[in-house]
């Protein structure tokens, strides 16, 4: 019951929590793509075996309905069915065209200009052309897509215009040059709806209208519990997929996702809870992929809601409260205690920032009293349902300092996103993806972890050099930023955590993610020879 | 979650327990199942509110070092995945769901009961209200309407167990309403009020007190329920919040942990369930409800010594003689009892109640209670003796050799069948016809039973019928197999005294017709001489006279049946009423503390020392019997038992020895 | 409610009945149901003299328990009234009546469920006293005296119902009647559940009390033998009507309505020979079946079972008439025949 | 009996209103307001005021309630706050999966538990001690708990049924009949339980009825006597329980079907009541207020067709 866990937090269908939480993991999912480049690749075209495949899901895939653009990059793992995309991420990370046969970026990366496939037809029946891009395009100031959530006004990867001069052609104006135009257009980003549907997106609550390889049988479909896909042979790329039909289960108990990979319901399930990963393993297999940064990320450094927060030193006095190494050795075997926000893989990882803030209680004292807290603070941590496991353990390490953390029930939905109003903290996992300085950008210091608007000129240097540039540099700047989140106790990560997925190995192969993403490439799912 | 216990409401008895309290400990903790329960109840309550005293571990303190330990002396209980202490967590976690439940009872009870007690006392049109009102309370949607509830005033669990006591009031308004309304029935209501005592009072002192025992067990059912709901609500999340402990969350948190840990879910399982068992004991215990005592597996009996003596009376076709009836390694209910019975003639077994003569009647069929049984003698019924017999040696003489009618008509018939169904049975199974001829048969023998609309009452259902058209079925069913022998047990005693005289015509009318003998159980003297040829008069167990009706009743030899007659208003035509009747004093003993030699001495105006001292019968009234020694001075003296003195009964007399009113009838 | 009835003030001989009904009308439930079915209690009017008992007899269904209810004041009566010592009570709620007259008493039929059985004899016996104002040591005084008083030691206040057999609790339960000493006390079948020699010891106990007392008894009962011993006067009713009213002696000797004959001669005297010319007796009057068909809503609620039944009988509903010492409801009294 | 099931018919339409208008004041009572949700949280007042208006949620209760009730006889329960969905053919969807569940395993209870309770009344002895013994700790278990454990002998360790998910019927019969098997039986364990409770207790009382004795004394074979007149006398209590128990079943499905991943109408007001999203959560309690209001009605005539005294009367 944990709102935030990981790329796709949502136990409970709420718009809300759709607008801030995905567009925060969006956000980073977005700029880890950036380091890779474009170029070819397909998917997996064997689809030998013609049958059904189920994949269990922690938390419902639609719950604002089938318009694609409300979500997050990762969502696409279940969009990919009926929905294609510009460009879509390849297991090998490596940005694939999809529904574009040819694009191009002028010199300095300020343009971009696309070609489209042919023969592409949407649900609607409708082709696909470029005043139907276009219209989609044209959608990204609206605040509530989060698909488009860097491409909107003032955003890192703003568009400034797009034009459609042949019904196979169109232009996209950038507003700053990217560093690969094209990543900014992939999965999710990049899905473009059909014509009907984009005149009339709320039709879409209830109708999907993609070109994919897949339409949604709303016979065998119960909204957020489960969606069956079958494939429709004419698509255009009904070839590379695998299945005739596809299932996702939404499983929200943690125990019941498990029991469904292990005796067979479900022949793909994700994301699992650590706690069931030696269940699966005993029978099944899983996969996992690092780069989810569990710990404290501060909203109220400007002390309006908590005035402790608003002390370096009390913040600061947080991350030394922490004991990691006990967290991870006890809780968490595995994993990698970590007191930095970038993960190990990230360019910016700068091994030494973990020394520097290892768990010292006599230190987190001692910062308390210059804080003029010597006999701590208390503060609340809203939470739907209980608190996790980390959560209570990281409570007792901050009794042992003075600090009380006190966790408020939420009973619903509406209680929980007020909260990100009032708490001054979250205690939390994100996922910032291989390259972090976008969340940063986009979240952590612009967005929705920062909705104070606190300034921080070390930070705010870093990240400038971290986005603008390139070799070197970039890489000085990326630490550099690291360096100032933790030194500044922006964040106060506990550790660096795995998401992992189960699967079935009699009925599937390994399950492939996409590239650095946490997310799975649906396409590749293949059935075990 | 779970299911209201309205399943009780018909298990309970409504009969009030009287107060136990000088005999020292409630009767429901004389059940091993009540000790239980109360002991484990008593026992969780007073842990858990002391837990924070006695507890080894404080609930938040972890190790997580030492997680999901099994237990161990460090950890009796072991450890949860934060390595805290489990012992000190479900103890801890106790006190909420216990108080919280108390609190949904309070509510449920605190709404249900006046509500049930109004309804109760105002009657129809109020009752129909509230009944309404209750019976949509109980449609809604329970668990989802308390998540809906949760929604809106948000997880804080008193005021929800408080809404949860709303809902369930109407199930215990439906429960007690039943109840209090079969207590308002009773006289001492009316009584009270009589007496003038006010509604409240009526209400406090006499209603509640009589519904103590299933608001107890009612009590004591919810507040499992109630357990069990507070825990599945913690096990969905709606529970105290982390790290407070909360069983129902233990639980999931366990689940969680099942690959790696199962142990985890034992604990905390069995501590819940274990409380819910010990308020479902206690409830039962209560309750009384002898779930040890169920009937033992039919047994066939144990074959009777019997001496195979030749019939005395060649011309009788049954002959009873010495028989003795027990309870199983128990009193005697029935000693030496012997009488023969003519074909075509009526016997009637009479005395007062407690006197065995129902035992006796019944075991001509061996048809005793559970428990009790033909303990020697024999029943020589046309040269074959019935004592000794298997089940179903008897089953086969039953209804048709030997029928039976009994007491009370109304529910002498199967509720749940229709006349004609219980009708065509049995003449099937006896006559060997099909359907159709058995039911023109059915008609027939209810015509001749002197019913006149016998179609539509072969339609009917026992409910529909009075009481003597009842007992007019009785007889035609006992007849549907064309049996020598009835016996009628109380035939007419539930009857008004036309219907009786209508109901004795007819059994006369049988008898005529038929040649069919009869065996009449009555306390009634009156109908004795209005329909038996010969009569045994029963006191204590025994028959104290025997002899034609009409020599015992004109001329009683013995003083218990001059007794009998003395107190009978009935005056003999012409003759004025006595200004007071003759009476006995005391009551009959019963069985197990009968006096050795004459059982009546001790309320006998002639006892003298020698009644005390065991004596045979004596022949009396041609071939009868009279079973008094002094009979021969009491004849010669011309000795009649008097009626007591005008103004004798106001004055205390010796009030007999507290006398237990259990026994037979 | 201070002034008596006017008919009695000025009566120089008469004083005020110890309990007076008239013109009794109870219908059971409410609205059109109740209207369209005949009531229970249908226009019974009969006085009680103090020191005087009078018998109420009929068929279960007859409406003889229904009368008791109403002068106690368990049933509120449709129409009618209800005096006892000619203060009107019909009204009075049952806390009032005990204020105000605390003259009016029961024994119920049942002994087993007219006693609490959770209250000790004391509690039962001194509840009615604090009522009316008796308290304490007064009250647990009278209530032994009460016990003594219907032949039962005093001690037995300590003890629970359960304790005794059925007709000491029948002592008990006239105990608690008496121990206000009221003037009127309504018998409901006090002694049809008990044995027959315990019968007659609660008989002549109630005979003593009366005699001692000056008591004036309702004795509803079923058994004409058992009225007769302790009545004086007795009513005959038949649905809600009375068939016959009149001194016991002559009604249950010389009755004058067939209804009164039939319950007459179907109680079985315990004399063979006698009972064998009563029951040949009875044979001979051809009554009708008990409970045969609903009768008629107009006529005399006896014609479906009155072998003397003509046209008449079914149209008119025969007027209570003096026919030598008894008051009969029946257009041919005079043919009725002779026991 | 025409104007008997008239009359327990519009009790019924009565009940329904009754919970349409509970629910209806629960929801009103909240903090929360439909806007809110519709426009999210981040959003202005006035941009919830004006979904508010756009809701009718601002006129006043009477006319929102009689405006709902108006679509509610129409069959149109409304569409969902948070994706717009038609809340009838949602719960159309989900409640065939609780209905299926609650019925299976109040059959499942009625037939172990009838047969263990008559089995209890009739054997008495050792056995019949030990089945009431069991039955009234088999009633105490909590039925979470019992699933887990269900759970982890039989679809774990034993790999014998599916752990979780619901297939219906349509598509593949025999994964369906699969699919039910271990919430029916975490169900049914207190069930027969409580069946058992009741039929042994029925059994026993009707085995002491006076007409039984009746039966006994025609030679009634004893087959007869049981498992006719007997069972046929105690079947009213068990099929009054056997409704309550269905009931109970329904209603209390949330955990089950949070346990066994199932799309059923619990899951359903669990989450839209978490969500707030109020059309789907009156449109749960209506449609399970329809379903235990129907299952009354129809356990009334089943109890009419089983007892004359109530058909007769």
């Amino acid at each position: 019951m944990n709102p935030f866990r990981t790329r796709d937090p949502l136990d409970l269908r709420r718009p809300s929590m759709m607008r801030t939480g995905v567009a925060v993991l969006a956000a980073g999912a977005l700029t880890s793509l950036a380091a890779c480049g474009g170029g070819s690749g397909g998917g997996a075209a064997s689809a030998s075996e013609s049958d059904t495949v189920t994949i269990a899901l922690d938390s419902d895939a639609a719950p604002n309905g089938y318009d694609p653009l409300l979500y997050a990059q990762g969502q696409f793992e279940f969009f990919s069915a009926m929905y294609d995309a510009l460009f879509v991420t390849a297991p090998d990370g490596t940005v694939t065209p999809s529904l574009v046969s040819d694009f191009s970026n002028n010199a300095d990366n300020t343009q971009t200009t696309l070609t489209l496939t042919d023969g592409v037809t949407f649900t609607d029946g409708k082709p696909l052309d470029s005043a139907v891009v276009k219209a989609n395009l044209d959608r990204r100031s609206d605040p509530d897509l989060e698909a488009y959530g860097s491409l909107g006004p003032g955003q890192a990867s703003e568009i400034t215009d797009v034009s459609a001069p042949d019904p196979k052609t169109v232009v996209i104006t950038w507003a700053k040059p990217q560093t690969a135009p094209e990543n900014n257009l992939v999965d999710t980003a990049g899905v473009i709806v059909g014509p009907d549907g984009v005149a009339d997106p709320t039709s879409l609550e209830t109708t999907p209208d993609g070109s994919g390889a897949y339409t949604l049988n709303t016979d065998d479909t119960t909204r957020a519990s489960t969606y069956s896909f079958e494939k429709s042979d004419d698509a255009r790329n009904a070839d590379d997929w695998a299945y005739d039909t596809i299932v996702f289960k939404v499983i929200t108990d943690p125990q019941a996702r498990a029991n469904a990979v292990v005796s067979g319901q479900a022949d793909v399930a994700g994301i699992l809870d650590p706690t069931t990963i030696d269940l699966v393993e005993s029978r099944q297999k899983t996969v996992s992929q690092g780069g989810t940064i569990v710990g404290f990320y501060f909203l109220d450094k400007t002390g309006a809601v908590n005035p402790a927060f608003g002390k370096e030193q009390a913040r600061q006095a947080i991350g030394y409260a922490i004991d990691r190494e006990k967290l991870v050795s006890d809780l968490h075997e595995g994993s990698r205690a970590t007191s930095q926000f970038f993960p190990e893989d990230a360019p910016g990882f700068d091994p030494a920032l973990d020394e520097q803030y290892a768990y010292d209680p006599d230190k987190a004292k001692q910062l308390l009293a210059e804080a003029g807290l010597p006999d701590g603070f208390d503060f609340n941590v809203t939470v739907l349902g209980q608190p996790t496991e980390d959560q209570v353990a990281v409570q007792a390490q901050l009794a042992e300092v003075g600090i009380t953390m006190n966790f408020v029930t939420a009973t619903s939905t509406d209680q929980l996103f007020a909260a990100v109003q009032t708490d001054p903290v979250l205690f939390n996992p994100f996922a910032p993806g291989a390259q972090p300085a976008g969340f940063v950008a986009g979240v952590l210091y612009g967005g929705f972890l920062n909705t104070q608007g606190a300034k921080e000129p070390e930070i705010e240097a870093a990240l400038g050099g971290a986005l603008g540039a390139t070799g070197d540099a970039q890489t000085q700047a990326l630490t550099d930023l690291n360096t100032a989140l933790t030194a500044n106790a922006w964040v106060a990560p506990a550790y660096e955590d795995f998401t992992y997925f189960g699967y079935n190995a009699d009925k599937v192969t390994e399950p492939s993610f996409a590239g650095t993403n946490n997310y799975l490439v649906l396409s590749a799912i293949q059935p075990a020879s | 979650m779970s299911v209201l216990p309205l399943d009780a409401a018909d298990e309970v008895a409504t009969e009030p327990v009287p107060p136990a309290r000088r005999r020292g400990v409630p009767g429901f903790l004389r059940r091993p199942g009540g000790v239980f329960g109360a002991a484990w109840l008593v026992f969780i309550i007073v842990a858990s509110l002391t837990a924070p005293l006695w507890r080894p571990y404080e609930v938040t303190e972890q190790d997580t070092a030492n997680r999901l330990a099994l237990p161990s002396a460090d950890h009796w209980f072991g450890t949860d995945p934060l390595g805290r202490d489990l012992l000190s967590r479900i103890f801890t976690a106790g006190s909420l769901p216990l108080l919280s439940s108390a609190l949904m009872l309070v509510v449920a009870f605190g709404i249900g009961l006046p509500l049930a007690l109004l309804a109760a006392e105002r009657g129809r049109k109020v009752e129909r209200v509230t009944s309404r009102s209750t019976e949509v309370l109980m449609a809604l949607p329970g668990t989802i309407l308390l998540l809906a509830v949760i929604g809106v005033i948000g997880n804080r669990l008193y005021p929800v167990m408080a809404i949860l006591g709303v809902l369930i009031s109407a199930a215990v308004y439906r429960v007690m309403l039943g109840v209090a309304q079969s207590v308002r029935q009773r006289l001492y209501i009316d009584a009270a009020r009589v007496n003038g005592l006010g509604s409240l009072r009526v209400n406090l002192l006499h209603v509640l007190p009589s519904m103590a025992t299933v608001v107890a067990v009612q009590a004591a059912q919810l507040f499992g329920i109630g357990l069990l709901i507070v825990a599945g609500l913690a096990f969905l999340g709606f529970g105290p919040g982390e790290p407070e402990p909360s069983w129902g969350f233990m639980i999931q948190d366990a689940s969680g942990h099942l690959f790696d840990a199962p142990w985890l879910l034992v604990p905390t399982g069995v501590v819940l369930a274990l409380t819910v068992v010990a308020a479902n004991e206690l409830a039962d215990a209560i309750a009384g409800k002898k779930a040890d005592k169920v009937p033992a597996r039919r047994k066939e009996r144990l074959p009777v010594a019997v001496a195979d003596t030749a019939p005395a009376d060649p011309s009788a076709v049954l002959e009873v003689r010495d028989l003795s009836v027990a309870v199983d390694d128990g009193p005697q209910l029935v000693t030496g009892v012997s009488f023969a019975l003519r074909p075509g003639t009526v016997l009637g077994l009479v005395g007062e109640s407690g006197c065995g003569k129902t035992m006796t009647a019944r075991s001509l069929m061996g048809l005793l209670p559970d428990g009790v049984s033909v303990s020697g003698g024999s029943i020589r019924w046309q040269g074959r003796e019935l004592v000794g017999l298997s089940e179903k040696e008897l089953t086969a003489v039953r209804g048709r050799e030997i029928a039976m009618i009994s007491q009370e008509p109304m529910v002498a018939l199967d509720p749940m069948f229709s006349i004609a169904y219980q009708l065509v049975g049995p003449i099937r199974r006896f006559r060997g016809v099909g359907r159709g001829a058995a039911r023109k048969i059915a008609a027939e023998l209810l015509r001749n039973v002197g019913i006149v609309d016998a179609e539509r009452v072969l339609k009917s259902y026992p409910h529909q019928l009075s009481g003597g058209m009842a007992q007019r079925v009785c007889i035609a069913l006992a007849l549907t197999g064309e049996p020598e022998l009835l016996i009628a047990d109380e035939p007419t005693t539930a009857l008004d005294v036309t219907v009786q005289a209508e109901i004795l015509s007819l059994l006369r009318a049988l008898v005529h017709d038929t040649g069919l003998s009869v065996v009449i159980v009555s306390h009634d003297l009156g109908v004795v001489a209005d329909i038996c040829d010969d009569v045994a008069v029963m006191y204590a167990g025994a028959v104290v006279e025997s002899g034609t009706a009409a020599a015992v009743l004109d001329d009683p030899s013995h003083p218990y049946t001059m007794a009998l007659l003395g107190a009978n208003p009935h005056v003999p035509e012409g003759e004025p009423v006595p200004l007071r009747l003759a009476s006995i004093p005391g009551t009959v003993p019963p069985p197990g503390s009968w006096p050795t030699g004459c059982r009546f001495a001790s309320r006998c105006q002639f006892a003298r020392d020698e009644c005390t001292a065991p004596f045979p019968a004596l022949p009396a009234h041609g071939s009868g019997s009279v079973l008094c020694i002094r009979v021969d001075d009491l004849a010669s003296t011309h000795a009649t038992w008097d009626a007591e003195p005008v103004g004798a009964e106001t004055v205390a007399d010796a009030v007999a020895e507290p006398a237990p009113t259990a026994g037979v009838s | 409610m201070t002034a008596p009835a006017g008919a009695t003030a000025v009566s120089v001989v008469p004083p005020a009945p110890a309990l007076e009904i008239r013109d009794l009308v109870v219908r059971y439930g409410s609205g059109r149901k109740a209207r369209r079915t005949a009531p229970a209690i249908d226009g019974v009017s009969f006085d009680i003299a103090p020191g005087e008992t009078v018998g109420l007899v009929g068929e279960s269904g007859s409406g003889k328990s229904t009368i008791g209810k109403a002068v106690l004041g368990l049933q509120p009566p449709t129409s009618g009234t209800v005096r006892v010592q000619g203060q009107d009570i019909t009204r009075m709620s049952l806390k009032q009546r005990s204020r105000q007259v605390a003259d009016l008493r029961v024994v119920f039929q049942d002994p087993y469920s007219s006693l609490n059985p959770a209250r000790t004899i004391g509690q039962t016996l001194v509840e009615p006293l604090a009522l009316m104002g008796i308290k304490g040591t007064a009250a647990w005084e009278k209530a032994r005296s009460g016990l003594e008083s219907v032949g039962l030691p005093g001690e037995a206040v300590d003890r629970y119902p359960s304790q005794f057999s059925g007709g000491q609790r029948q002592r008990i339960a006239i105990a608690r009647a008496l121990v206000c000493d009221p003037k009127v006390v309504v018998l409901d079948e006090p002694v049809s559940a008990l044995d027959l020699s315990t019968q007659a010891q609660v008989l002549n106990l109630l005979a003593d009390l009366r005699d001692q007392r000056g008591l004036s008894f309702l004795f509803i009962a079923h058994d004409l033998g058992v009225v007769r011993f302790l009545s004086q006067r007795t009513v005959v009713l038949y649905r809600g009507q009375i068939m016959e009213t009149g001194p016991v002696e002559a009604v249950s000797q010389a009755p004058r309505h067939p209804y009164t004959v039939a319950l007459t001669s179907a109680a079985p005297v315990p004399r063979p020979a006698e009972q064998a010319a009563r029951r040949a007796a009875r044979e001979a009057l051809g009554m009708g079946t008990a409970g045969a068909a609903s009768a008629s809503a107009t006529g005399c609620p006896f014609v479906p079972r009155c072998p003397l039944a003509t046209d008449v009988c079914a149209e008119q509903r025969p007027p209570l008439r003096l026919i030598d010492d008894s008051l009969t409801a029946c257009h041919h009294a005079e043919r009725v025949p002779a026991l | 009996m025409l104007a008997y099931v008239a009359k327990r018919l519009s009790l019924a339409v009565g009940t329904v209103l009754a919970a349409v208008l509970i629910t209806f004041l629960l929801v009103h009572a909240g903090s929360g307001t439909p806007g809110a949700v519709k426009a999210g949280p981040g959003a202005t007042a006035a941009e919830i005021a004006a979904q508010n208006e756009a809701l009718g949620w601002n006129q006043p209760l009477y006319v929102q309630f009689f405006d709902y009730l108006g679509h509610l006889f129409r069959f149109d329960l409304g569409t969902s706050l948070i994706d717009g969905r038609s809340i009838a053919a949602d719960l159309g969807d989900r409640l065939p999966v609780t209905a299926s569940i609650a019925l299976f395993a109040t059959l499942l209870s009625a037939v172990v538990g009838v047969l263990l309770g008559v089995t209890a009344a009739v054997r008495g002895g050792r056995l019949g001690k030990l089945i009431t013994t069991g039955a009234g700790v088999a009633l105490s278990l909590p039925a979470f708990w019992v699933g887990v454990i269900v759970v982890y002998l039989l679809a774990i360790k034993l790999e014998l049924l599916p752990a979780t998910g619901y297939v219906p019927f349509s598509s593949d019969p025999t994964a369906w009949f699969n699919s039910l098997v271990l919430p029916v039986l975490t169900l049914a364990v207190g069930g027969a339980a409580i069946i058992a409770r009741t039929a042994a207790a029925g059994m026993r009382e009707a085995l002491g009825q006076e007409h039984i004795r009746t039966l006994r004394a025609m030679g009634t074979p004893e087959w007869r006597i049981r498992y006719v007149h007997a069972l046929r006398f105690s079947s009213v209590p068990v099929v009054s329980v056997l409704g309550i128990q269905f009931i109970a079943l329904f209603g209390g499905s949330v955990i089950i079907e949070n346990l066994f991943a199932l799309p059923g109408l619990g899951q359903a007001g669990q989450q839209s009541a978490a969500s707030h999203d109020f059309p789907a959560l009156i449109g749960v309690v209506i449609v399970a207020t329809v379903v235990v209001v129907v299952v009354n009605l129809l356990l009334d005539l089943v109890v009419a067709a089983l007892d004359p005294k109530v058909r007769t009367a």
